[in-house]
């Protein structure tokens, strides 16, 4: 079992035949992902790296089964790609695109049906390497197999992480990118819930970075009780105020969203903060052994 | 995107909102002018540049005369105004807005801005008008009154109204002042959900003796993802206001921040570029920047990066940290080598170069005279180290 | 509200359908000008009135010629057209559109309308574009396609795409039809939820054989009760349209349709009116009207209702059923006393009254000279009886 | 117990001080009814029947503990004054305007929040006679506590049934007015499923009229299982189609929403449909007795 992507995937590439959607969805086939069709209205009927192209979404869902999304369509359009994958009955939308306006995706939380999951939008994605289903943009051949979790809204960083930990021996069940933008469709505390019951999963690594309030909201689950250890990371100690840090999400607004308060709130719910990311694998080794 | 409080006012204004009658100049004779033009009332000679605090530091003056006029237009005009919110280096003025003075009763504070925990544009208000909200927050925080809008309904009448009767609206003697503060209320939600701002603030709102309900100062900032679908909010860019090293790198599809420390940071990712800031310190140095040089970073944008970096006279020693996954290494190292040719690199540079095609980058460094470290760590200190 | 083909395309247009180029007149020398104006083409000159079946009833001609397109005009301004929905008296026209003839390479039907079970907007399309959508629905069901839409967020990007391609518009070989199809789409539903209309539908939505997609014909009804926001469709409105006593009753505030029978009926209530039309047609008459007095109805309401009534020259006898509730008996006692003073009744009335201030209306009633009943049954009984 | 209004109903009217809210509510609290407070923008501090009149219904929830508003605004201002009373946590909300635009009830409806029940608007409202709670305009004196619930669309009409419940000596448990509009927010079938398990009520009287298709649906329902009897009334069989009667929602459009379709619908369900309203009491007793 695995949490969100695996071997029960049937991914759907929205913008398959475009520059990033083609890089990417042969870089996910050759890592062993399920992508049975691509969507790319206009070129229905078509196939791209052996898969059929479609008009819509809900053809692929009705023609090939497809019950996952990644969505690899230009900003202004993205929200739009969202709905579409939401309304054709995929249940969980996986949402590259950098971007978006906050205010579409806000219109998107809004109307999105109930037992939709979307990951993103601005996210690597999601990877479980023992099932080998990679929906996403992140290098496939740092991760391995492993014990971790893996929740993060950085994309280069969880890398950094990921590589840490398969370096160590520790690998991953799966990593989550939430993505860096300010209204995450999934946020740690939903990532964190999806960990709770997952077997294979022993410890879990949040990386946070300055800006919002979802790492506290995190805590604050933690400190309510969570059945593994966690271990964190907050980017950006040295950020200063007002100042968007590349991610539309990672500004330190009206003197709120500080890593000291992340960290703060962090420490107060039991959850160690690394200094530096390579400190992470030490910090679970010293809680899950191994 | 910031703009001009003249500029806010217009939009404001646009949107159904009242604002004291006041006219943006470039010069000292335009700002006669306006004053003769409004019907030569007591105004506010108010200086215009994207930053608060303008008060204190000496960018906003009261004026009853011509000569009033125009000594207090020219002492703004062409300052370099200080503000809390400017840095030390401050902003020349070059605009001056002239306004109406108006007879307040009453301040109050209105905002709508975007609530990321519950992730829903947000309303906020407050009968304290004036003081900053955050000062307010701290001290008095049930003090803010909060109306969570959907942003498909945008404000309904009743979220307005409850929060006009909240504030109290309905106990002026004027009975206008409720109908007229539900609208201003009205005026700012629609404002930011149609222009997609990311925050609209009038401090203060101002109850004026006769009854009416202006935006006597006014604050928009907007959504930068959603510029491209408002050429009308883009056309109110002022350039000269951004740093110019941050607008090079803006229109290069870099991000960049400027900061005050000599190590200069070129990294991709805007976590791992925050983290290696963190790291910076973390070994004892202070970052120069921030600087994401993006997810598909080919070797143009890398010798541009390096070139807004070695701009920055501080920079003393300068780190390179990539972890290549779309990102080549070898495409960055073309980029770094480049670079050096053109620039003449002269500060030390310590490259960490790790991920998708991390020996031909490596090799293409080392030819050209790079060190090239694997670990973070110890490239991280050793990038502090040469400073020494 | 019901308006007018011409007025119906101005709106689509508005909303950024496309329609065939064309101008309403309302004579023959316009007619002719306007010919001349659209460049001498081949024209269709079509009826303006509020009813569908036109062409059957000779109301739509085609003219090449100036000699055509006079005799054509002149043949249809002023003639009384006859067609399914009209009834049997007719419709007198005028006005005609005199509009550019268009090549069509193929007929779609489009409509947004009200789906009363899902609660929502709906936008329907069918490949089988000219015919009633009645008849397509009952002989192939599958033929309609439907999307329901979000009445907040209005018609989504992907929700026209998908219907334009479950409708094959990506097929033709002009490959502008798929993207002028999902902005004619996009509009039906715009001006749907912007004007609230009840309906508003385009049938032939037609693809041209050069790549057009235009509203060949084009219906919109509004909601009645939304109109108050709307001055503009208000102002759309032709009287000379409605059945004059409906248009009477309506300023009146009162509910009335005129129905072929020979009872008519007064009654509080639209529900209790339509129960007591079925109750008269029970007992062997028919109803020759829906009259609804409405819930707060006064004597001078009540005395206008029984006017409008007994202006309908089949009518043969009266049948007053009154529940009061809000209403009071006495006051509806007084209005039917004052009606029999001013109009001189000739025709039998029938009175059943119950409810509130019931003693009082019947004494009223009864000092008057009308017999009152107080059972539903026995009174109509009674009031199909007297015709016999 | 009973159902939707009774013993434990507090009532804030939305527009006591109008000229219309004014009279019901003094008929309302003479029949018994629970009013707790009014609401009418501009004249909260003030007292009206001796009930206190708000601002807002926020605060008639907060300082008198209503749940359950009835709305006597005008038709432009209707709809937002349902939205205000379920943001303010009123459950049960029984809207009496007439001509509120379509549009407008759905919004109020995609707004709804989870849990708030709209009845209407443009119904007489809801009364229990055994609890002496009437939450509407319907005359009060016509009902008397008994066996049977009364589902209707019409006003009227349903004072007619009722009466003839009333004279038979079945009397009715909660006389539910669901009204006139396309868009009711509590339909047939929502009103029966409350019937389902009140133990009071022995028999269920829907009057149902021509258009759209809830007499349908809740024949569907019936005849999937109910346990208890239902008859039936359908107003307007010698109805024209394409012509509003009355009711905005009373319309025979497209040839659907006939009283004969409907009608043969609650047959084939096992529903008696009487052909006169004063037959309706007969076919309840042939079926609960007494």
């Amino acid at each position: 079992m695995s949490i969100l992507v695996g071997k029960e995937t049937r991914l759907v590439v929205q913008g398959m035949t475009g520059r990033e959607g083609g890089f990417h969805a042969e870089r996910m086939i050759e890592y062993g992902t399920n992508v049975v069709a691509g969507v790319t209205p206009g070129k229905g009927g078509t196939t791209h790296l052996d898969r059929p192209i479609f008009d819509t979404v809900e053809e692929a869902v009705r023609e090939e089964g497809a019950n996952t999304s990644v969505i690899y369509v230009p900003a202004a359009f993205a929200a739009d790609a969202v709905m579409e994958a939401a309304a054709a009955g995929i249940s969980l939308v996986i949402c590259i695109t950098e971007g978006i306006p906050a205010l579409d995706m806000m219109k998107v939380h809004a109307l999105l049906p109930a037992g939709v999951r979307v990951i993103g939008p601005n996210c690597p994605g999601v990877i479980t390497p023992r099932e080998k289903a990679k929906v996403g943009i992140m290098p496939g051949h740092i991760h391995a197999p492993g014990r971790v979790g893996v929740i993060s809204r950085s994309g280069t960083l969880t890398y950094e992480v990921v590589w840490a930990l398969t370096e160590s021996g520790l690998g991953q069940t799966t990593a989550v990118g939430i993505g860096g933008d300010p209204l995450p469709g999934t946020r740690f505390v939903d990532a964190l819930e999806l960990f709770r019951n997952d077997e294979e999963t022993e410890a879990v690594v949040m990386i946070g970075e300055i800006g919002g309030t979802d790492e506290e909201a995190a805590a604050e689950l933690v400190a309510g009780g969570y059945p593994k250890p966690v271990v964190g990371f907050i980017a950006g100690r040295t950020a200063p105020p007002g100042k968007r840090m590349g991610h539309a999400g990672a500004i330190i607004a009206g003197g709120k969203g500080t890593a000291a308060e992340k960290i703060e709130a962090l420490n107060k719910a039991g959850i160690p903060v690394a200094d530096l990311p390579g400190e992470i694998p030490r910090l679970i080794r010293d809680r899950i052994g191994g | 995107m910031k703009i001009h409080e003249y500029q806010a006012k217009a939009l404001l204004k646009e949107f159904g909102a009242a604002v004291p009658r006041g006219r943006a100049v470039d010069s000292v004779e335009e700002a006669v002018e306006a004053w003769r033009e409004l019907g030569r009332p007591r105004v506010a000679v108010k200086a215009q540049i994207h930053a608060g605090g303008r008060g204190k530091g000496g960018g906003i003056k009261l004026a009853e005369t011509e000569e009033d006029v125009r000594s207090a237009a020219d002492s703004i005009l062409g300052m370099t105004l200080v503000t809390h919110q400017t840095g030390p280096e401050g902003r020349l003025v070059k605009k001056v807005l002239i306004e109406e003075a108006v007879a307040i009763e009453k301040e109050f504070y209105a905002a709508v801005t975007l609530d990321r925990a519950r992730g829903c544009p947000i309303l906020m208000a407050s009968r304290e008008g004036g003081m900053e909200i955050e000062e307010v927050a701290a001290r008095n925080p049930e003090a803010i009154l909060k109306v969570a809008l959907h942003p498909l309904a945008g404000i309904r009448p009743f979220e307005a109204r409850s929060l006009a009767f909240a504030l109290g609206l309905h106990r002026f003697k004027k009975a206008e002042v409720l109908k007229e503060g539900i609208r201003t209320l009205t005026a700012l939600a629609r404002l930011f959900l149609e222009k997609d701002a990311s925050l609209v603030e009038v401090n203060p709102l101002a109850v004026l003796e006769d009854g009416r309900v202006v935006a006597a100062d006014g604050k928009v900032n907007f959504d930068d993802s959603a510029l491209f679908r408002h050429p009308e909010i883009e056309a109110l860019r002022d350039e000269a206001e951004e740093e110019p090293a941050e607008r090079e790198a803006r229109s290069a599809g870099l991000s960049y921040v400027k900061l005050d420390g000599t190590i200069g940071c070129m990294v991709n990712g805007a976590g791992l570029a925050m983290a290696t800031m963190d790291i910076v310190k973390h070994f004892g140095a202070e970052p120069a920047n921030f600087l994401d040089v993006g997810g598909s970073a080919k070797r143009k944008r890398v010798a541009k990066a390096l070139e807004i970096i070695l701009a920055d006279p501080n920079v003393k020693g300068i780190f390179i940290n990539i972890f290549g996954g779309i990102v080549r290494c070898d495409e960055v190292a073309h980029g770094i080598v480049a670079a050096k040719k053109e620039l003449g690199i002269e500060v030390p540079v310590t490259i960490r170069l790790t991920g998708t095609n991390e020996e031909e980058g490596r090799r293409i460094l080392e030819e050209a005279g790079f060190a090239v470290g694997k670990s973070l760590n110890e490239a991280a200190e050793k990038a502090v180290a040469v400073l020494k």
